[in-house]
Order: C-alpha cells, then sequence, then structure tokens
C-alpha cells in the first residue's frame, strides 16, 4: 500500500514538473511550482525527513514563491 | 539493469528524470524566469536523489524516542546536508530572480534570444 | 536542430544516470556502506553526543557545525548579492507597487492577518527555533517561516508601514546574528583550548556540560533564526521596492 | 486502519490529480490559483493521512501547520498583485 | 591550528559600513599573515589536520592542508591581498556609492569561500563553499549593473549552477557507494567497494562539472564575458583565483578523492585524464586563436585565461612528474600574471577610459610603470625564459617529453607561440607605435593602484628567476601525489 | 465494542471527507466559471479537510496530537475562507466577467466601464 501511494506522489510529482515546465503564463508556472514543492515534501514524510519537508514547506511554498511572484509581477508575465 | 530493479529503485528513476526535465528546460526555454523554474525542479530532484539513498525499508525518522530502535532509523547524513542544499537552492534562486529584476529593468525582456540580439550596444 | 542536439546529449546523460542508478546499492537495503560506514555512531551515540534527540538537528549543529555555518554564510552571501544588485530602500520610505496603486488590501484580510502574524511569529519563535532538539525543526525553518509572516504582513499593510516597523537600521545589525553567533561560540570553545566549534568545553563536566552545550546550541539556533528570518525580509523588500514609486523624503508618511 | 488511511490518502490524490488538471487548464489565473489552491489543500489532507499511516503523527504535525499557514501567504500574494496589476493597466 | 579562525576571520567585515576598507584590509592581512605563518609547519609535517568541532575525520569536518592547499591558499591570500588595495582607488569609478561596502563584504566573502574552499578535506563542506564562491562572483560580475555586466553574470548563474548541481549529483553517487564524506576516507573506502560503476559514473560528472567551472574547451563560453565585463579587480580576482578553484576541484577529485594508481577505476581514470588533456590542448589553440582576433583589452585577456587553464590542466593530467609540477607552478604564474594584465588593463579604463587595442598607442611612453608591468606580465603569459610562466612551460614541455606526447609537445609551442602573437601585439601598440600625446608628461594612475600591479608583475619575474624556491616543494609533491 | 465503534467513526467522518472532496473535484472541473468554482474550492474542501482532521482526531484521542490538529483545522478554515475572498475580490477587479447565459446582461458588471 504504501509503495502504491509512493508511486502515486512520484508520478504527481512529475506531472507537476511537466505542467510547470510546459505552461506558458508564467505566473501560473510559479503557482504550480509551490505544488510541486508541496508534493515533494510529502515525499519527504514518506522517506522519514521531517525536518526536511518543514523546511521545504516553510521555503518552497513560502519565500520561493513568493520571491518569484513578485519577480514576475514586476517583469513580464507572458513567456514569448 | 532489469525493470524490476529499476521499480525498486523508482525514487532514483524519478530524480534523474525530473533532473533530465530541468536541464531540458534551463537550455531550452527562452524565458529566464523559466529557466530558472528549471534550475529549481534540478534542485529538487537531486535533493530526492540523496535523501533516498539515507532510506531504510521501514524505518524511522531520526528522532530518538522511546520504542525507537536506532538500528530501525533512516540515515541522518542526507537530511542534514540536504537541509544546507535547500538554503542554498534559495540563495541561488534570489539572486538569479533579482538578476532577472535588473535584466528586465534594462533590456525591457526577459527573452533570451532577445537578450542576446540586443546585447552589443 | 539544436533541439535535436540537447534532446541527444539529454539521452546520453539520462543513460549514464540510469546506468549508476541500476549498479547502485538498492534503495531501502540496510546493507548499503552509507548504512553501515559512517552512519551506527550517529545513530546510537547521537543523543548524548550531538546533544539533541532529533539527530538532524545534532549532526547539523554538532558533528557537521562547519557546513551549516557555510549555509550561514551562503544566504548571507546571497543576500549581499542582491543588494547589491537591488540596492537597499531608502530611509524606509520605499514603496511596492500595490502601495502605489491606492488600493489598500480588502478588510478582511487586514484583519486576518492582524489576527494570525503574531500566531505565526509565536510559532516561529518559540517553537520552532526553541524546540529544534526534540521535533522536527529548527533555526532556519523558524526564520523561514518569520520571513513569510512577514511577507503577509507587508502584503497586507503596505510597504512603507512594514518597512516603518522593521527600519534597515534595525535589520542591518540583525542579518548578520547568524554567523556572529557561530563565530562568538565557536571563539569561546578556542577561549577553553579545544577546537573550533566545539560544545563540550574541558573543566566543565557531568549535567553543568549538558546545560553549556545545549545553551550554545540554543544560541546557534536561535542566531540562526534570527538572521534567517532577516536576511529573507531583507531580500524580498529589496525587490518589492519600486524606484518608480519612490517617494519623496520630504512627504510625511502616511 | 493504517491501509484504509492509506488507501483514503490515495483516492485524495487522485482527486488532487484532477484538480491539477483544472489548473493547467484554467482559463484565468485566478482559476488556476483555485485550483492549486485546492491542490493545496488535498495534499494537507494527504500529508495528515500519511503522518498517521507512518505512526507517531506527533513529531510531523507541525508540518501541517505550517503549510496550512503559509497556504496563505501565496494566495495573498497572488491575489493582492492580480489586482494591483489591473489597475495599473487603466 | 588557527586557520579555522582565520578563514572565518574576513566575515567581521562585514559589519562596518563605513570605513570598510581599512576593515577589510585589517581582515585580509590578518588571514594572510595566520596563512604565511603556517608554511614552516606544513613543510615540517607535510600536513596540517584540524578537526573543526572536534570530531575524528569520518563523522566530522576536518581541515586539511597539504602542499596544493596551501598552495592556493598563499595564492589566494598574495594576490587577494593585492587585489583588494587596488580596489580602493578603482572600485569608485566603476559602481555606485552605496554599493561599495557590499562590494568589500561581497570580496571578503569570496577570499573567505575560496580559503576554505583549498583546505577543506570534506566533499560536502567542498560543496558549500563552492556555492559560495559561485554566488559571489556572479553578484561581483554583476556588480556594476550594466547591461552587458547583467547578461554576463546570469549566463555565468545559470552555467554555475548546473555545474554545481552535478557536483551535488556526483556527491551523492560516491556517498551511496562509500558511506562517507571525508575525502581521504572516501579514497581509501573505493579501493574496496563494490560499486565501481557508481564511482566511475560519479567521477565523469565531477569532471564535467568542474570543467564548466575552470572554463574548459567545449565549456568556456562563460568566462570571456563574465571576465572582461565585470569591474577589474574583480576580472582579476575571477581570473587569477575563481577559476583555478575549478582546476583545483579537478586537482582533488582525479587525485585526493580518486588516486592515480587506483586498480578497480585505473581504465575509467586514464581516459578520463586523458580526455580532459585533450580538452585542454584545444583550450591553448582555441583560447589563442580568440584572443588574437579580438578588439578590445579585457575580452583579449579573457580568452588568454582560457588558454592559460589549458596549460595548467595538461600540464596536471599528464600523470608525469615534471608536467605536474609545471602545471602547479602554472598556477603561480598565471595567478599572478593574470591579475597584472587585468589591473592594467583596469589602470587603462580608469585614466583614459580605453577598452581597444588600437587606442593604447604610446600609451608607454606617458605610462611607464603601468606599460612595463603589462610587458613583464604578458612576458610570463608567453613563457619568455626569466619569467616563472617560462618555468611551467618548460616543465610541462618536459613532461610531455617524458611521457612521449609529441602531440602536445606541438599544442605548447604552437601555444606559445600564438599568445606571444596577441601579448606582443599590444605591447607593440603600447611601445612602438604613436608618438605619445603632445604635451602629456608622466601621467601615471594613483599609488594604491600602481603598486599592486608593480609588485605583481616583479613578482612574476621573481618566480621565474628564483623558481628553486618553490619547485622542489612541488616536485615532492607531484611525486607524492603519482606514488612514483 | 467501544473501540469498533470508534472505528466506525472514524470510517465514517474520513468517507464523509472523501465525498465533499470528490464533490469538490466534480465541482471545480464542472461549473463553469471562476466565480462558481469558488464554490467547492472554499467550502467543499474545507468540509472535506475538516470531517478528516475530526477523524483523526479521534484516532489521536485525547492528547497534545489533536490539539495540534485542532489547531490546523482552525488555521485552514482562517485561511480557505480568506484566500476565497481574496482570490475572488481580485478576480472582480480585474475585470474577470461572470459566466452568464447568450444574450444575458450579467448583474455585476456595468456597461460603461
Amino acid at each position: 500500500m504504501n509503495w502504491a501511494l509512493n508511486l502515486l506522489l512520484l508520478l504527481f510529482l512529475v506531472t507537476t514538473a511537466a505542467v510547470a515546465i510546459r505552461l506558458r503564463d508564467l505566473l501560473a508556472v510559479a503557482i504550480v511550482f509551490s505544488a510541486y514543492s508541496l508534493m515533494m515534501a510529502i515525499l519527504w514524510t514518506q522517506l522519514r525527513a521531517p525536518d526536511l519537508a518543514l523546511t521545504e514547506a516553510a521555503v518552497g511554498a513560502g519565500v520561493t514563491t513568493v520571491l518569484f511572484v513578485l519577480t514576475i509581477f514586476k517583469t513580464t508575465r507572458r513567456e514569448d | 539493469m532489469n525493470f524490476s530493479r529499476m521499480f525498486h529503485n523508482l525514487n532514483y528513476v524519478v530524480s534523474a528524470l525530473l533532473f533530465l526535465m530541468g536541464l531540458y528546460t534551463v537550455v531550452v526555454k527562452p524565458n529566464l524566469i523559466k529557466k530558472l523554474i528549471g534550475l529549481n525542479i534540478m534542485e529538487t530532484s537531486v535533493f530526492l536523489f540523496i535523501v533516498s539513498i539515507g532510506m531504510v525499508e521501514g524505518g524511522e525518522a531520526p528522532i530518538v524516542a522511546e520504542g525507537v530502535k536506532s538500528s530501525q532509523m533512516v540515515n541522518p547524513i542526507p537530511q542534514a546536508l540536504i537541509l544546507t542544499g535547500i538554503v542554498v537552492a534559495v540563495s541561488t534562486t534570489a539572486v538569479a530572480l533579482s538578476l532577472c529584476l535588473k535584466i528586465h529593468e534594462r533590456y525591457g525582456t526577459l527573452n533570451a534570444a532577445e537578450i542576446l540580439g540586443r546585447g552589443e550596444p | 536542430m539544436r533541439k535535436a542536439a540537447v534532446l541527444g546529449a539529454l539521452l546520453i546523460i539520462g543513460a549514464m544516470l540510469l546506468f549508476a542508478i541500476g549498479k547502485m546499492p538498492a534503495m531501502n537495503s540496510r546493507n548499503a556502506p552509507d548504512k553501515t560506514h559512517v552512519i551506527p555512531r550517529y545513530l546510537e551515540k547521537g543523543e548524548e553526543e550531538g546533544g539533541a534527540k532529533n539527530i538532524v538537528t545534532g549532526v547539523i549543529l554538532n558533528y557537521r557545525g562547519y557546513d551549516t555555518m557555510g549555509e550561514v554564510t551562503v544566504i548571507f552571501s546571497a543576500l549581499c548579492a542582491v543588494v547589491a544588485l537591488l540596492d537597499r530602500e531608502k530611509r524606509g520610505l520605499s514603496r511596492s507597487s500595490p502601495d502605489a496603486s491606492g488600493v489598500r488590501s480588502s478588510v478582511i484580510v487586514r484583519t486576518v492577518v492582524r489576527f494570525a502574524f503574531p500566531v505565526i511569529v509565536f510559532f516561529a519563535v518559540a517553537y520552532m527555533m526553541l524546540h529544534g532538539e526534540g521535533s522536527p525543526g529548527g533555526g532556519f525553518q523558524g526564520g523561514a517561516i518569520l520571513g513569510a509572516s512577514v511577507i503577509v504582513f507587508t502584503l497586507a499593510f503596505g510597504l512603507p508601514e512594514s518597512t516603518r516597523r522593521m527600519p534597515l537600521k534595525v535589520r542591518i545589525p540583525l542579518e548578520s546574528t547568524a554567523i556572529v553567533g557561530f563565530l562568538a561560540m565557536g571563539i569561546i570553545g578556542l577561549a577553553y583550548g579545544v577546537n573550533f566549534l566545539t560544545y563540550l568545553l574541558p573543566g566543565v563536566h557531568g549535567a553543568m556540560a549538558q546545560t553549556v552545550r545545549n545553551l550554545m546550541m540554543t544560541v546557534i539556533e536561535v542566531g540562526i533564526g534570527i538572521g534567517g528570518g532577516v536576511i529573507f525580509i531583507s531580500i524580498v523588500f529589496a525587490m518589492m521596492r519600486e524606484d518608480k514609486y519612490e517617494l519623496q523624503p520630504d512627504v510625511p508618511q502616511p | 486502519m493504517n491501509y484504509f488511511f492509506l488507501a483514503v490518502a490515495a483516492a485524495v490524490m487522485v482527486n488532487a490529480f484532477l484538480c491539477l488538471y483544472q489548473g493547467a487548464k484554467g482559463p484565468t489565473i485566478q482559476d488556476r490559483v483555485i485550483s492549486i489552491n485546492i491542490v493545496n489543500t488535498k495534499t494537507l489532507v494527504v500529508l495528515l493521512f500519511v503522518f498517521f499511516a507512518i505512526g507517531e503523527p506527533g513529531t510531523y504535525l507541525d508540518i501541517a501547520l505550517v503549510y496550512a499557514l503559509l497556504n496563505f501567504v501565496v494566495t495573498v500574494a497572488v491575489s493582492r498583485y492580480i489586482e494591483t496589476e489591473r489597475i495599473a493597466v487603466e | 591550528m588557527p586557520l579555522a579562525f582565520a578563514a572565518l576571520c574576513p566575515i567581521w567585515g562585514m559589519w562596518r559600513r563605513k570605513a570598510c576598507f581599512p576593515w577589510s584590509l585589517l581582515g585580509v592581512a590578518i588571514t594572510s599573515f595566520l596563512v604565511w605563518s603556517l608554511i614552516g609547519k606544513v613543510n615540517a609535517s607535510k600536513v596540517v589536520a584540524y578537526n573543526v568541532s572536534g570530531w575524528r575525520p569520518p563523522w566530522g569536518i576536518q581541515i586539511r592542508i597539504d602542499y596544493m592547499g596551501l598552495l592556493m591558499a598563499c595564492l589566494i591570500t598574495g594576490v587577494g591581498l593585492m587585489l583588494l588595495i587596488y580596489s580602493w582607488r578603482y572600485i569608485v569609478s566603476e559602481i555606485k556609492e552605496e554599493r561599495i561596502p557590499y562590494y568589500y563584504t561581497l570580496y571578503l566573502l569570496i577570499f573567505t569561500a575560496m580559503l576554505g574552499f583549498s583546505i577543506t578535506s570534506d566533499l560536502f563542506n567542498f560543496f558549500v563553499f563552492m556555492e559560495i564562491f559561485s554566488i559571489t562572483s556572479y553578484a561581483l560580475v554583476a556588480i556594476s549593473g550594466e547591461r552587458m555586466a547583467l547578461r554576463a553574470a546570469f549566463k555565468y548563474l545559470l552555467m554555475g549552477a548546473i555545474s554545481s548541481l552535478t557536483v551535488l549529483f556526483a556527491i551523492a553517487f560516491l556517498y551511496s557507494a562509500t558511506g562517507s564524506l571525508n575525502m581521504l576516507d572516501i579514497s581509501s573506502r573505493l579501493k574496496s567497494t563494490a560499486y565501481l560503476p557508481v564511482a566511475s559514473v560519479a567521477l565523469i560528472l565531477f569532471i564535467a562539472a568542474f570543467a564548466v567551472k575552470s572554463a574548459l574547451f567545449p565549456v568556456h563560453v562563460w568566462l570571456p564575458d563574465a571576465h572582461s565585463i565585470a569591474p577589474s579587480p574583480v576580472s582579476a580576482l575571477l581570473s587569477a583565483l575563481v577559476i583555478k578553484m575549478g582546476v583545483l576541484g579537478i586537482f582533488r577529485i582525479l587525485f585526493t578523492v580518486y588516486g592515480h594508481s587506483f586498480s578497480g577505476l585505473s581504465s575509467t581514470w586514464n581516459s578520463i585524464a586523458g580526455v580532459v588533456a585533450w580538452a585542454a590542448a584545444l583550450s591553448i589553440i582555441l583560447g589563442s586563436v580568440m584572443a588574437i582576433i579580438q578588439r578590445d583589452l579585457k575580452i583579449m585577456i579573457a580568452y588568454s585565461s582560457v588558454s592559460q587553464i589549458g596549460y595548467i590542466l595538461l600540464g596536471i593530467t599528464l600523470i608525469s612528474t615534471r608536467g605536474m609540477a609545471g602545471g602547479l607552478y602554472n598556477i603561480v604564474a598565471h595567478a599572478m600574471g593574470k591579475a597584472c594584465l587585468f589591473l592594467v588593463a583596469g589602470i587603462f579604463i580608469y585614466k583614459h577610459g580605453l577598452r581597444r587595442i588600437e587606442n593604447l598607442r604610446g600609451i608607454g611612453r606617458t605610462m611607464p610603470v603601468t606599460a612595463g608591468a603589462f610587458a613583464l606580465a604578458a612576458l610570463s603569459i608567453v613563457g619568455v625564459p626569466p619569467s616563472a610562466g617560462f618555468v611551467a612551460k618548460w616543465y610541462i614541455l618536459w613532461g610531455c617529453f617524458q611521457e612521449g606526447q609529441y602531440a602536445f609537445v606541438i599544442v605548447v609551442l604552437l601555444g606559445s607561440l600564438l599568445s606571444a602573437v596577441y601579448c606582443f601585439r599590444v605591447v607593440y601598440y603600447m611601445f612602438f607605435t604613436g608618438a605619445g600625446r603632445p604635451g602629456v608628461g608622466l601621467d601615471e594612475a594613483p599609488f594604491t593602484m600602481l603598486a599592486p600591479t608593480a609588485i605583481l608583475s616583479v613578482g612574476t619575474l621573481f618566480f621565474g628567476i628564483f623558481a628553486t624556491l618553490l619547485l622542489p616543494s612541488l616536485n615532492n609533491a607531484a611525486r607524492v601525489l603519482l606514488l612514483k | 465494542m467501544s473501540e469498533y465503534v470508534r472505528d466506525a467513526f472514524i470510517v465514517l467522518f474520513s468517507l464523509t471527507g472523501l465525498f465533499f472532496f470528490v464533490g469538490g473535484t466534480v465541482g471545480l472541473l464542472r461549473c463553469p466559471d471562476l466565480y462558481a468554482r469558488l464554490h467547492p474550492s472554499t467550502k467543499c474542501d474545507t468540509l472535506g479537510a475538516c470531517s478528516v482532521i475530526l477523524a483523526l482526531c479521534l484516532q489521536a484521542g485525547a492528547s497534545f496530537v489533536t490539539l495540534k490538529l485542532l489547531a490546523i483545522a482552525f488555521f485552514l478554515l482562517l485561511s480557505c475562507a480568506t484566500c476565497g475572498h481574496a482570490i475572488g475580490r481580485s478576480a472582480f477587479r480585474s475585470g474577470v466577467v461572470p459566466w452568464h447565459k447568450p444574450g444575458v446582461k450579467p448583474w455585476p458588471i456595468e456597461e460603461d466601464e
């Protein structure tokens, strides 16, 4: 059962990464990327690394995404 | 290198895949922010890889508590390394994004091809 | 053409990685070299030697404390890099574009933030930073949460308000707390004649030694937390600030 | 009970997949924000299930708490900036 | 013993916003003094080891200063001191006033990181220091805020970040194969490991990554931009020291971690060393050719760096004692010579705003000291007899003959010839054309800019004439590393 | 006996949560526009999460863990509601037109804007 969830999580991880790469709206990319780092955090609890999950939560969902959002708003939203 | 072994080491395979995806993004996509996203994906993939090394079947988190034997714990070193690694990743991202801001201020675009084209003053 | 070349290169790299992965010790195995060589000592003696129930904390602060100092230096240098590129806000009077638009954030958001902000800060400081030895969490995570809380405060109340609450004068000394904490604790060790960043001081025995060690580690944790948090805050402020909307110094603050 | 939790978690993950699809599709940026917000809530729940399935949830719960706090930050940031962008255009 | 403190001493400098320069000078000077005081110790006992946090190596982090580390540390402190003195007056002209404290802070950080990088013996610590000096050097390239600088910095950042990640990946492979992070421990455990293929892939990744950092031929594209557009002291720093860190990385991986006479991996090792040697040979030729066709002085010097790095790596990977000694000697020679050249270019920019080579006509008349320093350093870069560069190249040639690699002999000679072309072209313009500006007498740069330049150029001469000061210990070091 | 009852409740609440999640997902996928999609996101999801947390509280029993779970639920309620509000407001302000039948003038949009 555990491996099934693990598989699902990995699949989800790759999907989010692919979506983040494919999307052309940069803001959406940043948001999807926050979901990606969230998925990473679950994976880390699966790997029994609570410290890392916490850091990824705080950094990936909080700081990095906000930095991306700030930059995107000060520059341009469309990728072309 | 048979399939079942690959399946057993699925985390490794996925992290290699993510690494390649990130690398592809960095190299091919013209937009600088997209490149940075690719870079971040690469970073997380490497982190996933390292932490997976330390995993033990049926392991426990490396926190000393009652009823947890030390032989059951997962390897704490990769986790400690990756804590540092995440910080490094954030730092690189912050520097790169501020560079992006400046580049946009100066060039008015974030497209690598255009920037290269407009490079010469 | 270029894409094909890139894809080919990627395929080669991928094949190489997969080859190595196929030959690696299997995941989850207990007999892989990394679980038999260095680790057992950490896991068995980690609590008494490393000084923390959470062995990861013990490893990052004690066994590999030098790395962590490097880590702190990395984010400090990132801060220096960002402010060297973007410049600081001037005299705490900068605006970001949402402030300049004249639209305040909605009353609901402001109320919630006003309520949640102290809770988050309390959570970050009291729980994350000070509690890192027994449970997940530690200085850096606390710092990141602190940073995030200030970010949300800034979003709700505007950059001028935030920079008024946390002026540059206060932030600049705080930014280096992390490194200074490390150095100070290291120098205490040196003064006692042991190696840099050693927490068990000679001449202090028994329970006292434990207490001293825990105290030193807590100082470092709090240093990392505050330093890291303030560094994040400063980076975000530097990136939010927009020259277009710079307030004139003679204009009274809103 | 653990298996039950994991099964429910897997089901919730499948749901999250569908929401992600909407997020990838969503025509406006707000659609995406909503979808990703839902994905985040669902992952939070999955996270909780996983904690309980692992056992010893006490050490892990902080993570979920941090998520609950920080999910908010990104959404507020995005919505605040979208608001101003429009007004700046006008 | 005091090195841990010494390496960190500069960090104190960042507090002071005012009086940054004296403060950082103090920090660098104290550090230099401490490093130099270690020379005797290392000579006496070959290696000085220091356990940070008091844990023994496989558990804790060990700082280990061997010959190579000491060589790099001395070079870093020496050249770093000179560059710092130089930047006092220079930097005011190129960057905004409020950024100057951050310039000094970044300078100190990069200085610290390079020192730490050269003396640590823990792989992950290696990575951390590498990141610090990478991040600071991205920022230093971009600090002037010019368009081209930003572009160059971003390119540098992307390539640098990818190579850092590759290093991390390789560290992960190595860790999973050996379960250790200490270099010596890894080295001893690799001899009995069951996971040799993993280790060999890790080796490939390491070398590829450090090749980016040291701007070896196919991946040198970031270097000319970044080095020519940064402020001159920064260019000098990057060119003289930071790319040497890439070389040091290759060196550490090839010799400290993997080791030459390593049975299980020797074929991989040899083929990789061969690939590096050929890439180095290509860098020599192409770097020189590119340098010849440039019209901008700083870009020319930057391309010359590519070819000089080629010499160093060629010498190191020849796997002969002489060649190795030559390669190591070229590190010294190139660091001093190249720093000097960039400083001279900086003086021209500072005084006259000149970047084009053609515009330097007759400048030897009005700025004799500067131009003379340039000529001396250029002699060293080309490898004309009494200079340090000559000794280095002579030894590399000797190594090629020893190993019977006649192709490389031709490459080295051709490279020297080509570098003679680009260097003497500039010297020719400076001294032998144009009548000088009328009515201008001696018009030299300020003393604090002139002195470091002059000292560095004299240094190249000094180490050429008194080569015996360094060579025996380098030979010893090479012999130890190659187990011959 | 009470064990079984408790387990039954846990299963019940978990499944309720799952039900709401599924409902939310269907709503998200089927609703025609952004304002409609806000409903599943804010309501169904919060409700689902809360009921799951309730189940987990039962599982944990009276302990510190329960307290933390309740704190999480509280924050979830707070943040979901606020997020929904913030998004809706931003969407409205940036001029996203609500879905309407062709030819029918939607209420909040003024023609002259």
